[in-house]
């Protein structure tokens, strides 16, 4: 029986999608049901899995139709639930159910709510057949569906600012990613004369033509636009500002999990690319680019949602850098940190949704003072800038220190300088991100409360609890590591690392050995060098410092703002000699000073991200350009 | 010649990738796109088409009679096709939408005009 | 700039080519959804000519009268009920105790019969009259944009923007009308029916409901 | 500038593509040789295949077609059955852009004025 629980999710997701059309279009109340049933029973249905894949360790196989493999050659298509797998799965069916109950009331006061709810459906149900299903033109298929519902959820608010147009730069850098990937998909079905994965894996087994390179770069280049690596970020900034946000939530906690997982299936799985030096090369390149423009966008935003947007893009960085290391201690960061993702920018998007609905904006300039308004959303707020800044107790700093110790780990091992910059990159990158969150908190939820937000009122009960449930996942997950590790992570990384049980357990034992396939066992990751503990006394003694010298300046502080400072030398060089008064610094351009630091390097990244489409498509192709000439000239 | 396929389709993918970069009407864009998919949908085809091949359904009436129909070619990469057909379709469908309420909204539709999501 | 003025007015000769046209095209895409099987051509083909009804229609007659015969929402709905019924077709497998999508009886008739296959057959009308509503919703949604001003207010858009408590008593009786009743009736017998008899009631159908529009008018 | 970078960055794809083209036509057997297989007695005696020593997928699938499918057209048998799963993600996604565009062309007059700012 529970061989049949992935499919029975995806197609209670896909029929629930057709009820909602037929029954829901008119009446909330059927809709809702509908919705929520579906959402929990699918939840439930995978997490039944947990059990017999994660802890015994099975690899569950499903064949649609009983076509079983004859001679060695998968004729239908086929389900294959692996650790990997069934990881993504996870993060995809709890990030749904919280958007689902979120919907519930954030997106109550629109239209066409039928057709959202469709859409959503098929979303969720793409998403999540497209990292359970074992056979790559299916994959192309789930990757379509779910372009076309994100373009179209994107353009659901069409009254919106930009709207529209996110969906079309959305569209059609999608489009052209969906393109290049289908062309893989068709080269690679010209050398294997195949469409599974788990064959096409064992055919190519140290045994790539320029066919295959050729499709293994178009495929890397079109799951890079589905993650929103950096040439093909553009239209992701644009929609995650423009979508809801309960869509914003599933595309940070989703749909860009879902090209981390292409990703990872294409390079470690089919073609076994990871122990090439030229690609683990590349790939962390891209990551650590990513990572870097990703966060310098995002200090210069003056727009919450966006600036999550780049904050996003930038935390995708650091799961591909890791992913680009090809060893075990990576894999394993990376995972965690695409997990800590999921959670910690879910819980962002969601309270810039609940600012949105409580006050109608997302402008950084409009806000402020949101604390005594919203005391339990800024609570939630906190908790998830201080985990995607990496602040000890919390989920982001496990996972960030996973990917440093994995890149310096890297670094000493080969003795390549590359790898001892990316290193001191994420450390960088990791303080400018706490320093952009500092930037936020202030400016939303601290500092003076404009006139026209003084009756504001907290999110409803349906938008807080989502919110609790994540805020306890980031705290729980950064507490209890161990066994997340253990009971998640390690299978996972085993299971991408090892493509022997995948092979076998498709085709049949010994298939693998057959066509030459090593067995490659990993130990689980030693969590070394570092104790939480330590280093949460550590913070809390430099809080505590601070804290005194804060409040044993806090006097002198007030009277200088009572009473003004008329002219001093002292503060010139901030306010450039005009009066205090005038020159007050706003919540959201607290960075000024960095911005007019690094002039240059901004004006030609904001001439860059310029919002005309043909240069998004030109810089996609040029990324695919550079992808394939580097795996045509190194891989041979 | 089954080699003139191949080179003609990937020929046809980087010229619709021209018309994606260089064009600035979003019709032609759209275009652009359209002529991708068409690149793609004749790689596939040509992929599974064997010389003197023919089309992989049995003719009853040819059966019957005896005739033989020589062999047939690769029924796979026909079935894949139909779906990307079908997918092109529907990226035109969405992505002309898009176009009419565009130019609804910002009355044009040339590429430099519609950047109001930028920076 | 405006828009250009989609047709309203009837021109003789266009509105006799379209009726003539109507009735083949609705013959011709159905045997091509039917005959899938055995001969070229499928659901997703058949569905996109029998379609084509509601742009000849459109020709023939301008938006508002061909939004009237077919109407829009009832395509939205019988599209997501072509669907559902793939899945459920597919979900047979699981009730007889084998895989999804598996073709349970596959041994239900000769080689080269209408009614062979098992579920090919099925899942082919299902996907037929799936893409044939679709399409056809899709094709009245884009000319409802070339509808003058006054014809676009009634487009698919419309209902929705009412309240949803007046929509709430709409919906629960939306009148089939002729020709898509006739079109239901057909996909409903078509299992059953041989072919010729199959397009004898499309022709009559067609016919009849041109005549009622007519007299309507 | 632009320009000149996106005429090589197309004309790398181009040169690559062609290569892996060239590549598939001289190096690689094609998907589906059929030449050896007579359809006319395939189809007179349907359960007498051998499919020991396939050259792909497609081989197969023509083989048992008829034994297992009853299908006389292979695409359909192909579309609906041995794939029926990725037709029944097409179809979806048919209905994911119909109702896309329904979304978009549709006008959303919101009941409040709440919503993002550009």
């Amino acid at each position: 029986m529970i061989q049949h629980f992935p499919v029975l999710a995806v197609m209670l997701l896909f029929l629930a999608a057709f009820c909602v059309e037929i029954f829901g279009s008119h009446n909330a109340g059927v809709r809702n049901t509908i919705v929520m049933i579906a959402a929990t029973v699918a939840m439930v249905l995978i997490y039944a899995l947990i059990k017999p894949v994660m802890i015994e360790g099975q690899i569950i196989s499903y064949w649609m139709g009983n076509w079983e493999p004859v001679s060695g050659y998968a004729i239908g298509i086929g389900y294959e639930v692996d650790q990997l797998s069934l990881f993504f799965a996870l993060l995809v069916v709890t990030t749904f159910w919280l958007s689902g109950v979120y919907s519930l009331g954030y997106m109550s006061k629109d239209h066409h709510l039928g057709h959202y709810y469709t859409l959503y459906l098929m979303l969720s149900g793409s998403v999540l057949g497209l990292v359970m299903t074992g056979d790559i033109f299916n994959m192309f298929v789930m990757i379509e569906i779910m372009t076309f519902a994100s373009v179209a959820l994107t353009a659901f608010r069409n009254d919106n600012e930009g709207a529209l147009e996110a969906g079309f730069k959305y569209l059609v850098i999608g489009s052209m990613g969906s393109s290049f990937t289908l062309t893989g998909v068709a080269l690679l079905y010209g050398q294997c004369h195949t469409l599974n994965m788990a064959q096409m894996s064992a055919i190519l087994y140290q045994n790539l033509t320029p066919t295959s390179i050729m499709a293994l770069a178009l495929i890397v280049a079109g799951f890079g636009v589905k993650s929103y690596i950096v040439p093909f970020h553009t239209p992701a900034a644009d929609a995650y500002m423009a979508a809801p946000t309960s869509v914003s939530m599933i595309f940070a906690g989703m749909v860009n999990k879902a090209g981390v997982y292409g990703m990872i299936r294409v390079l470690y799985t089919i073609f076994n690319a990871m122990d090439k030096s030229t690609v683990q090369m590349l790939i962390v390149i891209f990551g650590a680019v990513t990572m870097f423009i990703g966060v310098t966008m995002a200090l210069t935003q003056h727009d919450f949602k966006r600036l999550l947007a780049f904050h996003s893009i930038s935390q995708i960085g650091y799961v591909i850098t890791a992913i680009g290391l090809g060893s075990a201690l990576g894999l394993t960061g990376g995972l965690f940190h695409a997990m800590n993702h999921t959670l910690f920018k879910g819980l962002l998007f969601l309270t810039a949704g609940a600012v949105l609905y409580a006050t109608g904006t997302t402008n950084l300039d409009k806000l402020g003072g949101l604390s005594k308004k919203m005391p339990k959303t800024c609570i939630c707020f906190l908790i998830g800038a201080f985990s995607i800044s990496g602040l000890p107790p919390f989920n982001g700093f496990v996972s960030k220190w996973l990917v440093y110790q994995a890149v310096y780990t890297k670094a000493v091992e080969s003795g390549n300088f590359v790898y001892a910059i990316v290193t001191v990159v994420a450390l960088v990158v990791s303080v400018m991100t706490l320093a952009s969150f500092i930037k936020v908190t202030q400016a939303v939820f601290f500092g003076q409360c404009p006139v026209e937000l003084k009756k504001t009122q907290e999110a409803p009960v349906s938008m807080l609890v989502p919110m609790y449930i994540m805020s306890a996942l980031c705290v729980l997950a950064g507490l209890f590591y161990p066994l997340v590790n253990r009971f998640l992570l390690h299978p996972a990384a085993q299971s991408a690392l090892n493509v022997t049980n995948y092979i076998d357990r498709m085709l049949g034992e010994g298939y693998a050995a057959n066509m030459g396939v090593e067995n490659i066992q990993v130990a689980p990751v030693q969590f070394s060098f570092w104790n939480p503990i330590v280093w949460l006394i550590l913070f809390v003694v430099i809080f505590v410092a601070a804290g005194l010298v804060i409040i044993g300046s806090k006097e002198e502080r007030g009277k200088m703002l009572q009473q003004g400072v008329k002219y001093d030398a002292k503060y010139a060089t901030f306010f450039s000699g005009e009066e205090e008064m005038f020159s007050q610094v706003g919540g959201s351009d607290l960075f000024w000073g960095f911005k007019t630091d690094w002039k240059g390097y901004y004006r030609v990244l904001e001439g860059l991200h310029s919002g005309i489409v043909t240069d998004y498509a030109v810089y996609t192709v040029m990324a695919t350009a550079i992808i394939t000439v580097c795996m045509f000239v190194f891989m041979r | 010649m089954i080699l003139v396929n191949y080179i003609a389709s990937v020929v046809l993918i980087v010229l619709g990738l021209y018309t994606v970069c260089t064009k600035k009407n979003l019709i032609k864009v759209v275009l652009g796109l359209g002529i991708v998919d068409y690149g793609v949908n004749m790689l596939i085809v040509s992929l599974g088409f064997n010389d003197g091949g023919t089309a992989p359904i049995y003719q009853m009436s040819d059966l019957l009679n005896g005739v033989a129909p020589g062999f047939f070619v690769d029924p796979v990469p026909q079935a894949l096709t139909l779906t990307s057909i079908v997918i092109g379709a529907c990226v035109d469908a969405m992505a002309l939408s898009l176009v009419i309420m565009i130019y609804r909204k910002y009355k044009s539709i040339n590429a430099d005009d519609v950047r109001r999501l930028h920076g | 700039m405006k828009f250009k003025e989609g047709i309203t007015e009837k021109n003789v000769i266009i509105k006799c080519g379209a009726d003539k046209f109507l009735p083949f095209a609705l013959v011709f895409g159905l045997y091509i959804i039917m005959f899938g099987t055995v001969s070229p051509g499928g659901g997703f083909q058949g569905g996109v000519i029998v379609s084509s009804a509601a742009l000849l229609l459109y020709l023939g007659y301008g938006y508002k009268v061909a939004s009237k015969a077919i109407k829009p929402e009832v395509l939205r709905v019988n599209e997501a009920i072509g669907a559902s019924l793939y899945v459920i077709l597919g979900l047979c497998g699981i009730g007889f105790g084998l895989n999804f999508c598996r073709n349970v009886f596959f041994a239900n008739g000769q080689v080269g019969d209408l009614i062979s296959a098992g579920t090919i057959t099925f899942m082919g009308y299902a996907v037929g009259y799936k893409v044939l509503c679709g399409v056809g919703f899709l094709l009245l949604l884009m000319l409802a944009l070339l509808a003058p001003e006054g014809a676009e207010e009634e487009a698919a858009a419309e209902p929705a923007v009412e309240e949803i408590e007046a929509e709430e008593a709409a919906a629960e009786e939306v009148p089939e009308l002729p020709l898509q009743e006739t079109v239901n009736a057909v996909l409903e017998t078509e299992e059953k029916e041989p072919m010729e008899a199959a397009a004898e009631t499309v022709a009559e159908a067609v016919a009849a409901a041109e005549e009622k529009e007519g007299a309507a008018e | 500038m632009k320009r000149t970078l996106t005429l090589m960055s197309l004309l790398i794809i181009l040169i690559c593509g062609v290569a892996a083209a060239r590549f598939a036509f001289y190096a690689i057997p094609v998907t589906y040789d059929g030449s050896d297989v007579n359809v006319v007695e395939l189809y007179n005696n349907p359960t007498h295949y051998d499919t020991s020593n396939p050259d792909g997928v497609a081989d197969i699938i023509v083989k048992e077609n008829l034994e297992k499918t009853m299908a006389a057209n292979n695409v359909a048998a192909v579309v609906f059955d041995f794939r029926g799963y990725d037709t029944l993600g097409e179809s979806f996604i048919l209905l994911t852009a119909i109702a896309g565009s329904f979304v978009i062309l549709s006008h959303s007059h919101k009941k409040e004025e709440k919503g993002g700012e550009a």
